[in-house]
């Protein structure tokens, strides 16, 4: 069944992507769609990719509220440095941060989420050690950063992923 | 025409299209059945040809006849859709082509399709851009089969690979991909003054084009003509030219005998279309320019005939006075010298494309730098005055030897327009009709005059030079290993050009009427825009 | 302007902000990129836009082709979830990219700078280190 | 007429020899008795069938014969014999044969000697060819082939140097005359208004007074003089004796030389009697007369006296002929026969003794009439004729020269002195003779030859031997013997006008006579006080005075300038081999073009442009400087310039799609997309920083040219940008795509108009098009399996070396952890969107019929699908899970296009002709399912196999460039 | 408008002819790329232009003339992928020769010192 | 009313995207490093898109959409690739 149709949440996805490009709910596109996300389907599979497994569906809404937050927030503050260049010094600078995650997916979440958000910025991951440089645009404090990003994100997506 | 004839129209396109793509799915290393696709393709097409040719010149009241055929692609009407059309002159460069493309390609399978990979495929697809080049009635179809045939050429131009063929390649891309822009830019232009691409169609608005649009219209054609000056090599735009031309293998080298005239068969199409004596105030328009351009590229070319080192840019150069001499006759522009003219171009296509294939063959087993060294050394040695006579007892010459000799001295003959092949007729049609060419012989007359003949001398020199040199050379000469499929080829073409001359009344009399057509082109037009078309509607039935 | 004639005016004033309001941020962003001094703080800035800047404007779009009911807003779903899914992907590649160069050519702004001695790769320290706006390398540990 | 018997005959004469030399170039190569039983056979049967038409030509009837060839051009093969041409036909087959027996002995049995026979043949076609022509076209035609016979012919010891120059040197003079004939013929054909030697000959007047008169004359007189050896051409001749003598004896005397002569005396009727014809024929033929026989005397070789003494006859038959009074005309055709014989003997004669003495030094060979005898005597007798002693041919038609030279044809200094110099001339001629006779045959014989003579087989000795009867016979009763021939010739050319004349021995004691005596004196004395100078000569044969003049080291030393040296410097003054200028050139001369319309008749720039939105203005002015950064970065920073170019490229992408063109948009973004990846992947072959050359450098110079090449590209710019805004601001004319927009929806089942051009109206365009994408990526590929990467690049590229350093260098990594952790993440999204924009391509191909999209769109975004995947995992990685065949991929869409089209044939319609209809699927809208979806499907398959062939072809250079870096 | 895209094309004509005539490979390509774009606007403009009419046809009752020129976008289109191709193939071309000859420049000449 | 004010707001969000656009292609020239660039070069990529789809509103057709959508899901290949070269000095390995 698998190997059939390896990835039913994926081509669920490419399914709802075909009928919104087509904006159509026709049963023919219906049909349509679920042919093209059988074949998006195999062809990812064919990637052998490492394996995909949502655990926890309910974190994913917590998450994207988290992140929609945040991303307002710092879009907020990040303009605010923008547009007054000369107000007190913030201080940008690089810091570790030392990851438990180890989900290839989860980690790949982790870095979109903080390099959509302004003002972070993941830079490296060290997979030997889990250590992560990121870089900071204002790094007044530092340990609100690793509070959000070890106890926020990463705990979610532990959920979610492993 | 009717039935499946006229469906012929398009086969010289499709047969190698088809064989192209066919040897694409073949498996790579079945190099036998990619081989034996491609000869049928050809052979097939010098079939069609000759049918075309036929059907060409049958009477006009005849079952399948007519002076021009026009094919509507897609069963659009004519001035919409794409046409192909068919008359004496695309005709007869559609045979041309294959029966070039058939000797090429026979004398490949020797060796040479070997030296690098998807040879038959790109010789196909090199086939197709040419037949679809002289078939096509439509500008910017016109301007997509320039770049299939030269994206072909650009991949046997450096078929086999190596330093020299790359660098030429560089240098013959690069000039032709400047070229492909001014076409886009002139096609454009006349598009949008005329608010059509079909060639009769367009033909039909010149003459009634008001002043600024007229400009315009100028202004393109010109641009348009440059760039088909390229391809036909005129100086000073053809310096790629001996370059790619002595860099490519011997088969491609001949193929490519027929790649400049592709410049010069659409200039004389497209010239002879629009800017006829019918085409009001822009009648003759740049003809003068065609003319001195023709000319000085004759004088350039004889010198770079002369001073060519080896036999192939010798053979390059001679593309460069045929080209400059077509041009020049374009120029002038009459029936007869219309004529002469496209004599010339089958003659001379012919003999270059023999040339090309036999150079190798002559070269094969000499020393590489023979020849410069040989040059040099004739060019500086003392005075061998004093020499003593050798004995008097001469030297056998091996049958292979004889059989190139005699095919060099063909060729030689050839394009130096010396009797008694098909060279001197097509100098002699020229000659006659440039002094036929109004009531007083004007100066061009005696300037086109002496450059035919200067030209000629010029070949003959530097041939009997460079023929000296490849076969009395008294040191450092094998017999070439040469093979049937190679010499066949060679001695085909020379016997074509044997044919043109014996039977030069009829051929002659097909270029003839040829010509008329063309500076009469209100049949051409009216025949093409006239074809009746039926296309099946929404239900499948017939409107129109 | 076809569809536009019908539309509320509430929604016409909604649509006009959101759309001002995305170009505004977009451009805020710009501005950011080209004022700040580091390459690492002028990567922050292009976020604005490819965030709430695109997100504005998108919800323009869906207020404006809901309201004139022309079609369904969905494309705007997909080039937002896209948009989301695809920009951090240069970003990422090009700020370790940065890293590298900057690692390599030794230089004091970045952490785990190195440099070769003999064709071996020597680190010069493993600190982080910190810049200031006023450009004062501030060491911490 | 035209098929009359004798017509048959005339062919058959003609053709024998080719035939004959085609079946002698396949005897065995050392066969001589084989090869010369054939060219006998063939001349005797000439020889024969030519005889046979002296009754109908004593009849004074003119035998033609037609073949229709090339009528439209006035040119058909004419055959035509009268007594003029059956005289010279007569001498070519007669002569023919007897060189045939001498050549049989004459050739060693080692040499190749079917190929002898065989050019001698050929060579004996040509020159009746020759003769008969009846037309002038067809006359120059032969003539070219007997300069060609003539090339093959000398140049039969081609090992031989002498041979191979001399042989080139006649071909090039000859050939220079041919064509000069040519071109003269070609205006007397222009003139008269036929080709027809007939009615050419009937034409003189109208030539005559035409004013194209004189370039004709000039032309066909280079050419006459040039084969007939005259003054200033005459050296190729001497040079010429490299070849076997029987060819010397049968071309170099007795008939292509006079091939000139013949020409001359046949246009005679319409040529001569003007003050040019005298002038320039009469001086011609005076100073070869005189020059010839002077240098003669000096001549050391056998050979070469008789090559000047050829000379010098050929030129007292020239002035002769530009006597233009019938008389000389009567005594040139005499004498070309006369010499004929004499020469002819003499050559042969000379032959004889160099192949059984081994050597032609008349310094060395003494005595010899003491080892043969016989051929002395017959030597002593041609040689007698040749001075002009009484008995013997020779004497007449010189006693009817001098009567000539009496005579006052053109009152003129020349005409004045041509006695006295015919005296002259007649003096050396009996000087050459005396020591061609005296100094080979008598005195003490000889001892030191390289062999020892003696009397040659006698068949071989046979045609000499033939030859000199005749000129006794000749020259003793020649109005029994040669008159009836003659006079017939005569006739022919002279028609009415023909004068009476007597062939005698003696006609008392006249004015001619007396030079005679005169002139035999001056001879002897002449010989006499010379002998000791000539013996004396050591190793040149120089003739004093004039003979350090040397035409043939003048004609090599110019041939070699002109030919050579001063072409190699004009062909490299007049063109270049480097890319830039033959660019520059090609942007000017596109301008200029461009620019002479608009120069003639004025086009008004002035109008007023409709504004406006500042936005295109800012995106333009980014777009402007993307472009000039682009320029400015190219050499210094490539990633720049690429950068840029992409900034250009978004410009133009939105331009398109704010102009109303949203698949232009759509194609000029993915294709942007694909360019950069491709160029990125080019870029690591490059040199890592451009090389400068010096002459890039800073000085004035390159200061100078750049700033042209500014200007350049400035002005083309302009006028580019110009004669757009013309246009656009034009009301645009009625356009075909009125036809398109109409006929779109409703006769192609499309609404998206331009996709259903490209897919049906103008499908064929589209067909091309993806061809030419297939051709690229074969000639891609095919370039880079042999792709030689220079050694610089062949190593890893610097940033990877120094991070696997790194990653060798940490405790806990391993080489490679760099580019891991690297694309960990990217590759993750990079592989979600793969399925994701498979999608996308699905969809823009499903709706290019009626939205943007189509073919193109989908096969671009599904080869940069594929791409991505290359870039996240790396070559390896991808080709372990995909297995891409683009090649299939491109010949199976290019078949499928294909048979799209060709499927209309089935229902009797053009190719392309599509068939659509809206097709009510269950549950799907109303589709409609036009055959140009298959068309399309072709163009996406194609699109596809040749963007991903290209890419990954060059992709796979690294993998490469690390194996070869590993190897070391 | 009409003003904006003739200097645009101006423009990119310029700089695509200046690197034309460079002596570089890579400016070659670079500059034929930017001639590519400087075309295809031209030819697009010879359409004339128009906003917001593609040539995508609508229900209702619009006037064919509304519409924009559908030809010259579609003789674009398949410029612009002759275009590509001929890109793609000159820079292998430019990379074969780089490897022949050990040199970037057009004419592979070595560098002299 | 609504017309206008949708005009303006229009205009008024392409000319601030514009300026945007500006800034882009001042980092793409000037630099100063290759990576700042390459930051430009997928700046100018995101206002492309946000341009397409103001665009999309002020002529209501879904083309431009789709050309942003287009852009969206493809316009990050070419600057991951400059990125990846940077780092990697190669686009595939
Ligand atoms: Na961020
Ligand atoms: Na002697």
């Amino acid at each position: 069944m698998r190997r059939i149709f390896p990835h039913p949440f994926l081509s669920l996805f490419l399914m709802v992507l075909w009928l919104f490009l087509n904006q159509s709910l026709s049963l023919g596109h219906v049909i349509l769609g679920l042919l093209v996300g059988f074949i998006g389907a195999i062809a990812f599979a064919a990637l052998r990719p490492p394996e995909l497994r949502i655990r926890n569906l309910r974190a994913i809404g917590t998450l994207l509220v988290m992140v929609l937050r945040d991303i307002v927030r710092s879009n907020i503050a990040v303009a605010k440095l923008i547009v007054r260049p000369n107000a007190p010094g913030y201080i940008s600078g690089f810091m570790t941060i030392k990851l438990d995650m180890k989900n290839q997916y989860g980690l790949a979440a982790l870095a979109t989420i903080m390099t959509s958000t302004p003002g972070t910025l993941w830079v490296n991951f060290d997979s030997s050690t889990g250590n992560l440089l990121i870089h900071v645009l204002d790094l007044v404090d530092e340990e609100t950063w690793i509070k959000t990003i070890k106890h926020g994100y990463e705990r979610l997506l532990m959920e979610i992923f492993e | 025409m009717a039935g499946w004839v006229h469906h012929l129209i398009i086969a010289p396109i499709i047969i190698p299209l088809v064989a192209g793509a066919l040897s694409l799915i073949v498996d790579g290393a079945n190099r036998k059945l990619k081989g034996a696709i491609s000869l049928v393709s050809t052979l097939l097409l010098v079939v069609v040809g000759t049918i075309l040719v036929a059907a060409a010149d049958a009477p006009v009241d005849e079952k399948w006849s007519g002076f021009v055929s026009t094919y509507l692609l897609g069963d659009w009407p004519a001035r919409f859709g794409i046409v192909l059309v068919l008359d004496r002159l695309s005709a007869m460069m559609v045979l041309m082509t294959s029966l070039l493309g058939l000797a090429a390609l026979i004398y490949s399978f020797a060796r040479w399709y070997s030296v690098g990979i998807n040879f038959f495929a790109l010789f196909q697809f090199q086939l197709m851009g040419l037949n679809g080049a002289f078939l096509t009635g439509d500008l910017f179809n016109l301007f997509v089969f320039f770049e299939v045939m030269l994206a072909a050429s650009y991949g046997l131009a450096m078929h086999g690979s190596g330093a020299p063929r790359v660098k030429a390649g560089l240098h013959y891309i690069a000039i032709n991909l400047a070229a492909s822009s001014l076409f886009l830019v002139g096609v454009s232009l006349i598009y949008s003054v005329t608010g059509s691409l079909n060639m009769a169609d367009l033909a039909n608005k010149v003459a009634s084009l008001e002043p600024e649009s007229r400009v315009l219209f100028e202004v393109g054609a010109s641009v348009l003509g440059v760039a088909f000056l390229v391809k036909a090599g005129m100086w000073p735009l053809g310096f790629w030219l001996p370059k790619t031309y002595s860099a490519a293998c011997a088969p491609v080298a001949a193929m490519f005998a027929i790649m400049t005239k592709v410049g010069v068969y659409v200039i004389l199409r497209l010239w002879m279309l629009a800017f006829g004596a019918g085409a009001g105030e822009s009648a003759y328009f740049g003809s003068s320019w065609l003319l001195i351009g023709g000319m000085l590229t004759i004088g350039f070319g004889a010198t770079a005939v002369l001073a060519s080192q080896d036999l192939t840019r010798l053979a390059s150069a001679s593309i460069v006075v045929s080209s400059g001499t077509l041009l020049a006759a374009i120029g002038l522009g009459t029936v007869d010298v219309t004529t002469g003219a496209l004599y010339y171009l089958v003659s001379s296509t012919f003999s270059a494309g023999a040339l090309f294939l036999l150079i190798e063959l002559v070269e094969r087993g000499r020393e590489a730098g023979a020849d410069v060294l040989a040059v040099t050394m004739e060019a500086f040695a003392e005075d061998d005055d004093d020499k003593v006579f050798d004995d008097d007892i001469g030297v056998a010459t091996p049958g292979t030897i004889a059989v190139l000799g005699i095919c060099f001295i063909s060729c030689a003959l050839l394009i130096a327009g010396l009797p008694p092949l098909s060279g001197f007729i097509a100098k002699f049609a020229l000659l006659k009709a440039v002094f036929s060419y109004g009531a007083v012989i004007t100066t061009v007359s005696w300037v086109f005059m002496a450059l035919l003949i200067l030209s000629g001398l010029a070949a003959l020199i530097a041939m009997t030079r460079a023929g000296m040199r490849s076969f009395w050379a008294t040191v450092g000469r094998q017999v070439p290993h040469v093979k049937v499929i190679e010499i066949m080829p060679i001695m085909g073409l020379l016997f074509l050009c044997l044919v043109m001359t014996i039977r030069g009344g009829s051929v002659i009399g097909y270029l003839h009427e040829t010509a008329s057509a063309l500076n009469l082109p209100k049949t051409y037009i009216t025949d093409v825009l006239e074809t009746p078309y039926g296309k099946p509607g929404k239900d499948g039935g017939v409107t129109q | 302007m076809i569809g536009a004639t019908d539309i509320p005016l509430w929604a016409a004033i909604l649509t006009a902000v959101f759309v001002l309001g995305g170009a505004a941020l977009s451009l805020t962003g710009a501005v950011g990129m080209l004022t700040m001094k580091s390459f690492y703080q002028r990567a922050h800035a292009p976020t604005l836009g490819s965030t709430l800047g695109i997100g504005f404007i998108l919800m323009a779009s869906i207020i404006f082709f809901s309201v004139t009911g022309t079609r369904p807003a969905v494309h705007e779903i997909v080039i937002a979830v896209f948009i989301t899914v695809t920009t951090p992907v240069p970003l990422l590649l090009l700020v370790r990219a940065a890293l590298h160069r900057d690692r390599s050519q030794g230089s004091p702004e970045v952490p785990g700078a190195i440099t070769i001695v003999n064709g071996t790769v020597r680190l010069i320290g493993d600190k982080a280190i910190v810049i200031s706006q006023e450009d004062k390398v501030i060491e911490k540990d | 007429m035209a098929f009359s018997l004798s017509g048959i005959f005339l062919l058959v004469i003609l053709c024998l020899p080719f035939v004959g030399s085609v079946v002698a170039a396949f005897l065995p190569t050392y066969d001589r008795d084989r090869g010369a039983l054939v060219a006998g056979i063939i001349a005797l049967v000439a020889i024969l069938l030519t005889l046979g038409f002296f009754p109908e030509i004593s009849a004074r009837n003119v035998i033609t014969y037609t073949l229709i060839w090339i009528p439209e051009l006035g040119l058909n093969f004419t055959l035509r014999m009268d007594g003029f041409a059956w005289m010279f036909a007569m001498m070519v087959t007669g002569i023919g044969f007897l060189v045939v027996i001498y050549a049989r002995y004459y050739m060693s049995p080692e040499d190749p000697v079917s190929r002898f026979f065989s050019f001698f043949l050929g060579f004996m076609g040509a020159m009746l060819g020759v003769v008969l022509s009846g037309n002038i076209i067809q006359l120059a035609l032969f003539w070219e082939l007997t300069s060609l016979f003539s090339f093959l012919l000398i140049s039969y010891w081609y090992h031989n140097a002498n041979a191979r120059e001399g042989a080139r040197m006649a071909l090039t003079v000859t050939g220079i005359g041919g064509l000069c004939l040519f071109a003269g013929l070609i205006l007397i054909g222009h003139i008269v208004g036929s080709y027809d030697l007939e009615t050419v000959l009937s034409s003189g007047d109208m030539i005559r007074s035409h004013a194209l008169y004189l370039p004709a004359l000039c032309l066909i007189l280079l050419g006459a003089l040039t084969k007939s050896a005259q003054f200033p051409f005459h050296f190729w001749l001497p040079q010429a004796m490299a070849a076997p003598t029987p060819v010397s004896a049968y071309l170099h005397s007795a008939t292509m030389v006079k091939a000139g002569v013949f020409l001359m005396a046949r246009f005679w009727p319409v040529l001569a009697g003007t003050d040019a014809w005298f002038f320039i024929v009469g001086t011609a033929g005076l100073a070869t007369l005189l020059i010839g026989a002077y240098i003669a005397i000096f001549q050391n070789d056998l050979k070469g006296l008789l090559a000047y003494s050829t000379i010098s006859h050929l030129g007292l038959i020239t002035l002769l002929l530009s006597f233009g009074s019938p008389l000389a005309l009567v005594a040139a055709v005499f004498h070309i026969l006369n010499h004929a014989t004499f020469k002819a003997s003499l050559f042969m004669a000379a032959g004889i003794i160099d192949h059984e003495a081994g050597t032609r030094d008349i310094r060395k060979l003494n005595g010899i009439i003491h080892y043969m005898p016989i051929t002395a005597t017959l030597a002593m007798i041609a040689s007698a004729a040749m001075a002009g002693v009484p008995l013997l041919n020779g004497f007449l038609s010189k006693e009817m020269f001098f009567a000539e030279t009496i005579l006052t044809h053109r009152a003129s200094a020349l005409d004045q002195l041509t006695p006295y110099f015919a005296v002259l001339a007649s003096a050396c001629s009996v000087a050459y003779s005396l020591r061609f006779i005296h100094g080979t045959f008598f005195g003490k014989p000889a001892t030191d030859l390289p062999k020892v003579p003696h009397e040659p087989p006698h068949w071989m000795r046979f045609p000499v031997e033939i030859l000199a009867l005749t000129c006794f016979v000749v020259g003793i009763i020649p109005a029994l013997t040669i008159k009836p021939f003659l006079t017939a010739a005569i006739y022919s050319i002279l028609g009415v006008n023909t004068p009476a004349y007597s062939l005698a021995v003696w006609h008392g004691l006249n004015f001619p006579l007396i030079m005679s005596i005169v002139a035999f004196l001056m001879g002897c004395l002449l010989y006499i006080c010379l002998r000791g100078y000539l013996d004396r000569q050591k190793d040149s044969d120089v003739a004093p005075i004039i003979g350090r003049i040397k035409g043939r080291r003048i004609f090599d030393e110019m041939m070699v300038a002109l030919s050579w040296r001063w072409a190699r410097s004009v062909d490299s003054f007049f063109s270049t081999k480097s890319l830039q200028p033959q660019l520059r050139l090609l942007v000017c001369v596109a301008v200029v073009a461009a620019f002479l319309p608009i120069w003639g008749q004025g086009l008004d720039f002035v109008r007023p442009s409709a504004l406006v939105n500042p936005v295109p203005i800012v995106l333009w002015l980014i777009g402007g400087c993307c472009a000039i950064g682009a320029a400015y970065y190219a050499k210094i920073h490539r990633m720049a310039a690429l950068i840029l170019l992409g900034g250009a490229g978004i410009i133009t992408c939105i331009t398109f799609a704010w102009f109303s063109a949203p698949d232009l948009a759509f194609t000029q973004l993915l294709v942007e997309i694909v360019t950069t990846v491709l160029i990125l992947l080019g870029l690591r072959w490059l040199p890592k920083k451009a090389q400068q050359t010096r002459s890039e450098g800073r000085g004035l110079v390159a200061r100078v040219k750049n700033t042209r090449d500014i200007i350049i590209a400035g002005v083309a710019g302009f006028g580019l940008a110009s004669i757009a805004y013309v246009v656009m601001l034009r009301v645009p004319p009625e356009s075909i795509s009125q036809f398109f927009l109409e006929k779109s929806y409703t006769e192609a089942g499309g609404k998206n108009v331009v996709n259903v051009l490209l897919v049906d109206f103008r499908g064929f365009d589209t067909l091309g098009e993806i061809t030419v994408l297939g051709i690229v990526a074969l000639t891609v590929y095919a370039l880079l399996r042999r792709f030689r990467p220079a050694p610089e690049s062949l190593d890893v590229p610097e940033q990877q070396r120094i991070q696997n350093a790194f990653d060798d260098a940490q405790p806990g990594r391993q080489k490679g952890d760099t580019v891991i952790d690297y694309l960990r993440i990217p590759s993750i999204v990079m592989q979600l969107m793969f399925p994701a924009i498979i999608v996308l391509a699905v969809f823009l191909f499903m709706r290019g019929h009626d939205q943007p999209g189509g073919g193109f769109a989908a096969g671009l975004t599904m080869a940069i699908a594929f791409i991505l995947q290359y870039m996240a995992g790396g070559t390896r990685w991808v080709e372990t899970r995909l297995r891409i065949l683009p090649m299939r991929w491109m010949g199976i869409g290019l078949l499928l296009a294909t048979c799209t089209g060709a499927a209309a044939w089935l229902f009797g319609r053009p190719f392309l002709t599509t068939y659509f209809s809206y097709v009510d699927l269950p549950f799907l809208d109303k589709v409609p399912a036009a055959s140009a979806l298959l068309f399309d499907l072709g163009v996406y398959s194609l699109v596809v196999g040749a963007t991903v062939l290209i890419l990954i072809a060059l992709a796979h250079q690294s993998l490469r460039a690390s194996r070869s870096g590993k190897d070391t | 408008m009409e003003a904006v895209i003739a200097f645009a094309i101006g423009i990119l004509c310029s700089s695509g002819i200046w690197l034309l005539l460079r002596p570089r490979t890579f400016e070659v390509i670079i500059g034929l790329s930017l001639i590519s774009y400087a075309v295809n606007l031209f030819m697009f403009a010879m359409g004339r232009l128009k906003v917001g009419a593609e040539p995508i046809l609508r229900s209702g009752s619009i006037g064919i003339s509304w519409y924009a020129d559908p030809l010259p976008q579609a003789l674009v289109l398949t410029a612009i992928v002759i275009g590509f191709a001929m890109t793609a193939l000159f820079l292998v071309v430019m990379l074969a020769s780089r490897g022949f000859s050990g040199t970037d420049h057009v004419d592979g000449k070595k560098e002299e010192d | 009313m609504s017309v206008l004010i949708i005009f303006w707001a229009v205009v008024g969000a392409q000319v601030l995207l514009a300026c945007a656009m500006v800034i882009g292609a001042y980092r793409m020239l000037f630099g100063p490093k290759a990576q700042d660039r390459v930051l430009g070069l997928d700046n100018l990529y995101l206002n492309a898109t946000m341009l397409l789809l103001t665009f999309g509103i002020r002529y209501s057709s879904t083309h431009y959409f789709e050309a942003a959508l287009v852009i969206a899901m493809l316009g990050f290949v070419a600057t991951a690739a400059l990125a990846k070269v940077l780092m990697r000095g190669e686009v595939i390995e």
